[in-house]
């Protein structure tokens, strides 16, 4: 949330501090009353802080090919007859580590699903502003293109997309910037979802009487938008930021599961599913279920907060 | 009516135009038709003669409009890899794919509204704890690890289900064989369907349930509830109605959602569709047969939507006078 | 008409605005008798209205809802742009002025609205809302100089200073309307339009903000457009009303005039229908049927449809305004021909 | 016996785990064909009275005591069942604005048909001849076309009309109208309200008329009960209330009203504004707001008294009583 208060010291001195409002307030009582939403915020924090901290916990380096022992390959985890010590989830099919791998690969997950949201968020919210206040024909073209962009949903843009880039640059030189193509993809093609819930929410705002009566002191577009429109239309970015995380980093994995995203050897928990995937009927199990409960866990979380959002911000959710 | 019709067309024609364009750049970009037709050993002025005779020289517009030409006339080339018309490749595909989307379909439609109904009406009670619970868990799961875990569960540990292919078809017409008539038929589709529909369900059993609460809360469910009308009346004929037009709108859009789903699933469990034989077609590099998955694909969004659309217009009576008043 | 100049301080001259409905070239074509045909539907939402205002005066627009009352409030404001006329305010033509050259004009003439619950932006302390626009204006005053000034009009409008630290929504309606009126008075305005500023408001806190906008006149010297639906506001605060009906102007009259001998039928009609407390036998004037939608207004007088001496010459000639003995402007056929009424309590349910 | 009498009907609602008073304890009756009005400014708790007698008050609002006896019977003891059949039947309400009452997506002679054979043996056809003779009672044009149509179809003042049609549907006793004119034009307002008067004396209906508009309870109402945050501060005759009001609220109230002043004065205005429901304050409600208040008025909440021709919850009032009477002793 942008601080307006911070340019009027004097005016803000006499009340309490606004994280201390927001705590005292009802978003901090729904969040105290709501077991769910503690836990939830509790695991995703858990999840984050591990995979930020990959390089310190993680006892071997996956991306690393002289740590990696093919001998080691496909070891069960501890708790399951005929693993190996020192490999406590076991080893996937090329001898990694599988806690190190998960570790480093929750990293990359959740860093392309922000990242791709960040993306979306910029442009979404740019294109929305642009055009909920201006209107006319500007707003109905990009409307427009909203809807069928929308409706070939985003996961079959990427698809294609990535496919095509794929085949464009050769799969090796594909994998190398994979990152990049996959931040791209999900950022750009999700970007109607933020434009027209934005737009929908400046429209609602536009016809409010607080922009007119800035409009009659004389006040720029520039100015309206960002410290007057902006400012009032947080609430359903919040929520829907929530749930585009949650989006972006199934969209990543199902990618990388297609063998579009990230390649085997520097590992998402997608295409650590995806590897999984092959020897899973022959019992080693442990490849593609750990992952894919991580991933689980991480999404459910995301989106389970995102639930308490939307009941506490309560946003009139502006359809069309 | 007239003019909304003429402007849902109008509309659709330019997707069209816009897919065929995209498609048609992807053909003259990726891969190289000459390597395909002669191979390597070619020297450079039979390479140039061979360019010029099958118009790879002519003006960009004109060698559109022969792309397009064809198009219209169901030649999007021939595949690299089959040898046939690529269009022939995929409508024989086709029905495997959407016997899987009609499968899909039914386990959404029929369980969403009565479920997304009942948690409406009765949000506090056990039952419906347990289906947004399980829904939001639901939505949580990739398609692609519900499938992997249902396979895992139900076809190596338990054995219950096959966990690859069609199984046994039966011809029906055309390039149409069906699952739907031999019990081998049906237990090879059960799964691909249910996975399938493991994201769209739950988030249409949510989405029904918010509008449904939201209608519920409305002036005039509470005037109707002042008339003495009977409960079931209130929820069925009052609610229902109003709950479900902005879900046909949210269908309309998720089309496109379900055809990259099909992909998914049918690379999980070999279900020879259009899905995997895309993917498969990307990693040959049959640009033809990718360029026409994209245009046939296109045009099925296409006309959905516009169907959906136009059906939205029909049933809201509100869209009726606006567009009928003339 | 002609435009002349009258040398009053805001002269509104042949004034229009229509809205078009249809978002699109395609759908403004029609399917007419077996062709298709292109046509744009629009709203007329004010028609062909000249008045003016005189420094010091408080002149009231009345009229029902789609009467265009709003739309003349926006124009004036310069919210909205007018798709013909002219509106000249001390001798310079305002409706044309665009960017920074609005910026002298925003000074002078300011607006306040109907909604004190929207009017406010949600998000800013009473302290922002009140310090933006007295820095924006005075970009070379310091802040304790803002300060002051945002002390100074909170006070006038009987509001504690200390408040500025609240959030709007900690205020009730009739705080949130003087916060508004307080804001429009940083910038020290000449002119305010007022919308509807009390309809949204309780009886008991209607009399407030009217009492503070009457004390406003007599300290600040404004001149005010007030826009209404209720005409028992009118005759306590304009000096002249203006009676609108479907964007065009029925009758123009002092308000001792106008109360005392209405002339024009739906100006007598509105005048009987307010419920009166003494009186507990109504005895109004109904009208047949409803206003229609100012997007297919009837031909001639826009009131012929409802008018209880409406005759062939009303459905097909529009009537000008034409200045009665006792100085005011009636636009109707009948009054200026003198016909009598006949029975106007007749034609009642059957016609509904 | 009364049609309708209320006793005690306390009114809360639930916020963050505490609950507000809404409405305190209020007791009135409604005779037999009698039209009262509910008078007070937003947030006095009239809506609330009138969505607790239907038993129809949406969440988070809650009954917390009292009666609702109609015909002798509580409406709020009886089984869902027989509510059911109390309303729309024996007791209908209007609500405020028409433009969102009737569901958009059934067409007005779905909406009457399913009133009337909610709570009447009747035959698709019957009902429809009903209805079309309740349309033309309320100088509806060509009613049976009316019928097929869509709300959006119809204007506010018509769909107005047709609400007050279906709330005459099945010859109710009581009719709630819940500020049944406020959404529409001045000019339609009117006629609307006249209407409604005609059609409650033809038939013999109650009315109970809910209005912020002291105009419109004068000129329809026959008794008036005046509401200030949650409870009933003065009840009685209505012309004796608009001549002669003893609570000083009331007085302020219409006294504030433009047309009680010469034009170009200012007006009397009450200062302050209602308390909200949270920041009560103590003894009468009414006393920051009160030039009469002294400290009895700030600790004790006054009782309701009979002075002159209505009853009153005024400590002043009753002083001025006590004072009469013990002249009338000397």
């Amino acid at each position: 949330m942008t601080d307006q208060s911070a340019e009027n010291p004097v005016l803000i001195a006499r009340r309490p501090s606004r994280l201390k409002e927001i705590w005292q307030g009802n978003i901090g009582y729904s969040f105290r009353r709501n077991p769910v939403a503690i836990v939830s915020l509790a695991v995703f924090v858990i999840i984050t802080a591990l995979a930020l901290l990959a390089p310190v916990l993680a006892p071997f380096d996956p991306y690393d090919p002289a740590s990696i022992d093919i001998m080691n390959s496909e070891y069960p985890p501890a708790w399951v007859d005929g693993s190996l010590p020192g490999f406590w989830l076991g080893t996937d099919d090329q001898g990694r580590d599988l806690w190190s791998t998960i570790l480093y690969g929750t990293r990359l997950s959740l860093m392309i699903g922000l990242c791709a949201v960040v993306v979306q968020a910029f442009l979404g919210i740019s294109i929305g502003l642009i055009s909920g206040y201006v209107g006319g024909r500007t707003d109905s073209i990009l409307m427009r293109l909203a809807d069928i962009q929308l409706s070939f949903s985003t996961l079959m843009v990427a698809i294609i997309f990535l496919a095509l880039t794929q085949a464009l640059f050769g799969s090796e030189v594909f994998a190398q910037y994979a990152v990049f193509f996959l931040i791209a993809v999900i950022g750009v093609a999700e970007w109607p979802q933020y434009a027209r819930t934005v737009r929908a929410t400046v429209l609602a705002e536009k016809k409010k009487e607080y922009v007119d009566s800035v409009r009659v002191l004389g006040f720029g577009p520039g100015r309206i938008m960002v410290r007057h429109i902006l400012p009032n239309s947080l609430s359903p970015i919040f929520v829907i930021s929530t749930v585009q995380v949650a989006n972006a980093i199934i969209s990543e994995a199902s990618l990388s599961f297609l063998g579009l995203g990230m390649p085997p050897s520097q590992p998402s928990l997608g295409s650590l599913i995806s590897a999984g995937f092959d020897y899973i009927l022959s019992g080693s199990w442990w490849i593609t279920v750990i992952p894919g409960v991580v991933l689980v866990v991480l999404v459910l979380v995301i989106n389970l907060l995102g639930d308490w959002v939307r009941d506490v911000l309560n946003p009139k959710l502006y359809k069309g | 009516m007239f003019a909304y019709l003429v402007k849902r067309v109008f509309q659709a024609i330019a997707v069209m135009l816009v897919i065929s364009l995209i498609g048609f750049a992807i053909q003259g970009n990726l891969g190289d038709p000459l390597r395909e037709l002669v191979g390597q050993s070619v020297s450079e002025e039979v390479r140039q003669e061979l360019r010029d005779d099958l118009g790879l020289n002519d003006p960009f517009l004109v060698q559109y409009w022969r792309f397009l030409g064809n198009a219209l006339q169901g030649d999007l080339g021939t595949s690299y890899f089959f040898k046939e018309p690529a269009v022939d490749v995929i409508l024989k595909k086709l029905p495997a794919t959407l016997e899987l989307v009609f499968g899909a379909t039914l386990i959404i439609v029929g369980l969403s509204v009565p479920l997304g109904v009942y948690t409406a009406i009765k949000p506090n009670s056990w039952i419906s704890r347990a289906i947004m619970a399980i829904s939001i868990i639901g939505i949580s799961i990739p398609v692609f690890l519900t499938a992997i875990l249902m396979i895992y569960l139900f076809s190596v540990e338990l054995g219950w289900a096959p966990s690859f292919g069609r199984g046994e078809t039966v011809h029906v017409i055309g390039y149409w064989d069906t699952n739907f008539l031999t019990v081998d038929g049906w237990a090879h589709i059960i799964m691909p369907s249910i996975a399938l529909s493991s994201i769209m369900l739950p988030m249409f059993i949510r989405l029904i349930r918010a509008e449904m609460m939201e209608v519920l809360q409305s002036e005039y469910v509470r005037f109707a509830k002042a008339k003495g009308i009977a409960p079931w009346r209130i929820y069925f004929v009052h609610a229902l109605k109003n709950t479900l037009l902005p879900v046909i709108t949210v269908g309309g859009v998720q089309i496109g959602t379900m055809v990259a789903y099909t992909i998914l699933t049918e690379t999980v469990f070999s279900w020879p569709g259009m899905g995997s034989m895309f993917l498969e077609a990307v990693n040959r590099v049959d640009t033809p047969l990718i360029v026409a998955y994209l245009i046939v694909v296109g045009f099925i969004f296409v006309v959905t939507n516009t169907i959906v659309d136009l059906i939205y217009g029909l049933v809201n009576p509100t869209v009726k006078l606006a567009r009928l008043g003339a | 008409m002609t435009p002349k100049d009258t040398g009053a301080l805001l002269q509104i001259r042949n004034l229009e605005k229509r809205f078009d409905v249809d978002s699109g070239f395609l759908e403004s074509l029609k399917f007419r008798g077996g062709k298709i045909v292109r046509d744009t539907t629009s709203v007329h939402a004010v028609n062909d209205i000249s008045f003016d205002i005189g420094r010091g005066e408080a002149v009231c627009v009345v009229g029902e809802s789609g009467c265009g009352k709003s739309t003349v409030a926006r124009m004036v404001a310069n919210l909205l742009q007018p798709s013909g006329g002219s509106i000249t305010y001390d001798g310079q033509r305002i409706d044309t002025l665009k960017g920074r050259d609005l910026l002298p004009i925003r000074k002078k003439i300011q607006m306040v609205f109907q909604n004190p619950y929207a009017s406010l932006n949600p998000r800013m302390t009473i302290g922002q809302t009140l310090e933006e626009p007295t820095k924006y204006h005075n970009p070379d005053a310091n802040a304790g100089e803002v300060r002051d000034k945002v002390a100074a009009v909170m006070k006038s409008v009987g509001v504690d200073p200390n408040w500025a630290a609240r959030y709007s929504h900690e205020l009730s309606g009739g705080q949130r309307q003087r916060i508004a009126i307080a804001r429009a008075l940083t910038v020290d305005p000449e002119f305010i339009v007022a919308d509807e500023p009390i309809s949204a408001l309780d009886v008991s806190i209607q009399a407030q903000v009217l009492n503070l906008m009457l004390e406003m006149q007599e300290k600040h010297d404004i001149t005010y457009l007030f826009i209404t639906h209720d005409l028992s506001v009118v005759e306590h605060f304009g000096t002249k009303v203006v009676v609108l009906y479907l964007g065009s102007i029925c009758e123009v009259a002092d308000t001792r005039t106008l109360f005392a001998a209405p002339k024009h039928p739906y100006t007598k009609a509105l005048l009987s229908a307010v419920p009166q407390l003494k009186d507990d036998k109504p005895n109004h004037i109904r009208l047949k049927g409803e206003i229609p939608t100012p997007i297919n207004l009837p031909s001639g007088c826009p009131f012929q449809t409802r008018c209880p001496m409406a005759n062939e010459r009303c459905r097909v000639e529009k009537p000008a305004s034409v200045t009665q003995p006792d100085g005011s402007l009636v636009a109707c056929h009948a009054v200026e021909e003198g016909r009598t009424e006949p029975g106007i309590e007749s034609g009642v349910k059957e016609a509904v | 016996m009364s049609l309708l009498s209320v006793r005690d009907l306390t009114v809360k609602f639930s916020n963050r785990g505490q609950s507000v008073t809404a409405l305190n304890g209020i007791s009135f009756d409604i005779a037999r064909g009698e039209r009262v009005g509910v008078v007070g400014e937003s947030g006095a708790g009239k809506s609330i009275t009138g969505f607790a007698m239907m038993n129809l008050l949406s969440r988070p609002g809650y009954i917390d005591g009292g009666q609702v006896l109609f015909e002798g019977k509580d409406v709020l003891k009886m089984s869902a069942r027989e509510q059911r059949s109390l309303r729309g039947n024996r007791m209908a309400m209007i609500f405020q604005d028409p433009m969102v009452t009737l569901n958009p997506v059934l067409t007005i002679g779905q909406q009457m048909v399913e009133t009337l054979r909610a709570h009447r043996k009747l035959s698709h056809e019957e009902a429809r001849q009903i209805a079309t003779v309740k349309l033309k009672e309320v100088y509806i044009p060509s009613p049976e076309a009316r019928l097929d149509q869509y709300p959006h179809e119809l204007s506010g003042g018509m769909r107005q009309r047709i609400v007050i049609a279906m709330a005459l549907l099945l010859d109710p006793q009581l009719i709630i109208a819940d500020e049944p004119t406020t959404a529409l034009d001045v000019t339609i307002q009117a006629d609307i309200m006249e209407l409604l008067l005609e059609m409650c004396r033809s038939n013999m209906v109650g009315l109970m008329l809910i209005t912020h508009d002291l105009g419109v309870v004068s000129q329809v109402t026959e008794r008036t009960l005046v509401m200030y945050a949650g409870r009933i501060i003065e009840a009685g005759k209505t012309r004796s209330i608009i001549n002669d009001p003893q609570h000083p609220y009331t007085q302020g109230l219409i006294n504030a009203l433009p047309q009680q002043t010469p034009p170009g004065s200012r007006l009397k205005q009450i200062p302050g504004s209602m308390p909200s429901l949270n920041a009560m304050p103590s003894g009468c409600p009414f006393h920051p707001r009160c030039p009469l208040a002294n400290d009895l008025c700030r600790t004790t909440m006054p009782k309701v008294v009979q002075y002159a021709d209505v009853e009153v919850a005024c400590h002043e009032v009753q002083r001025l009583q006590s004072d009469l009477t013990s002249e009338a002793a000397q």
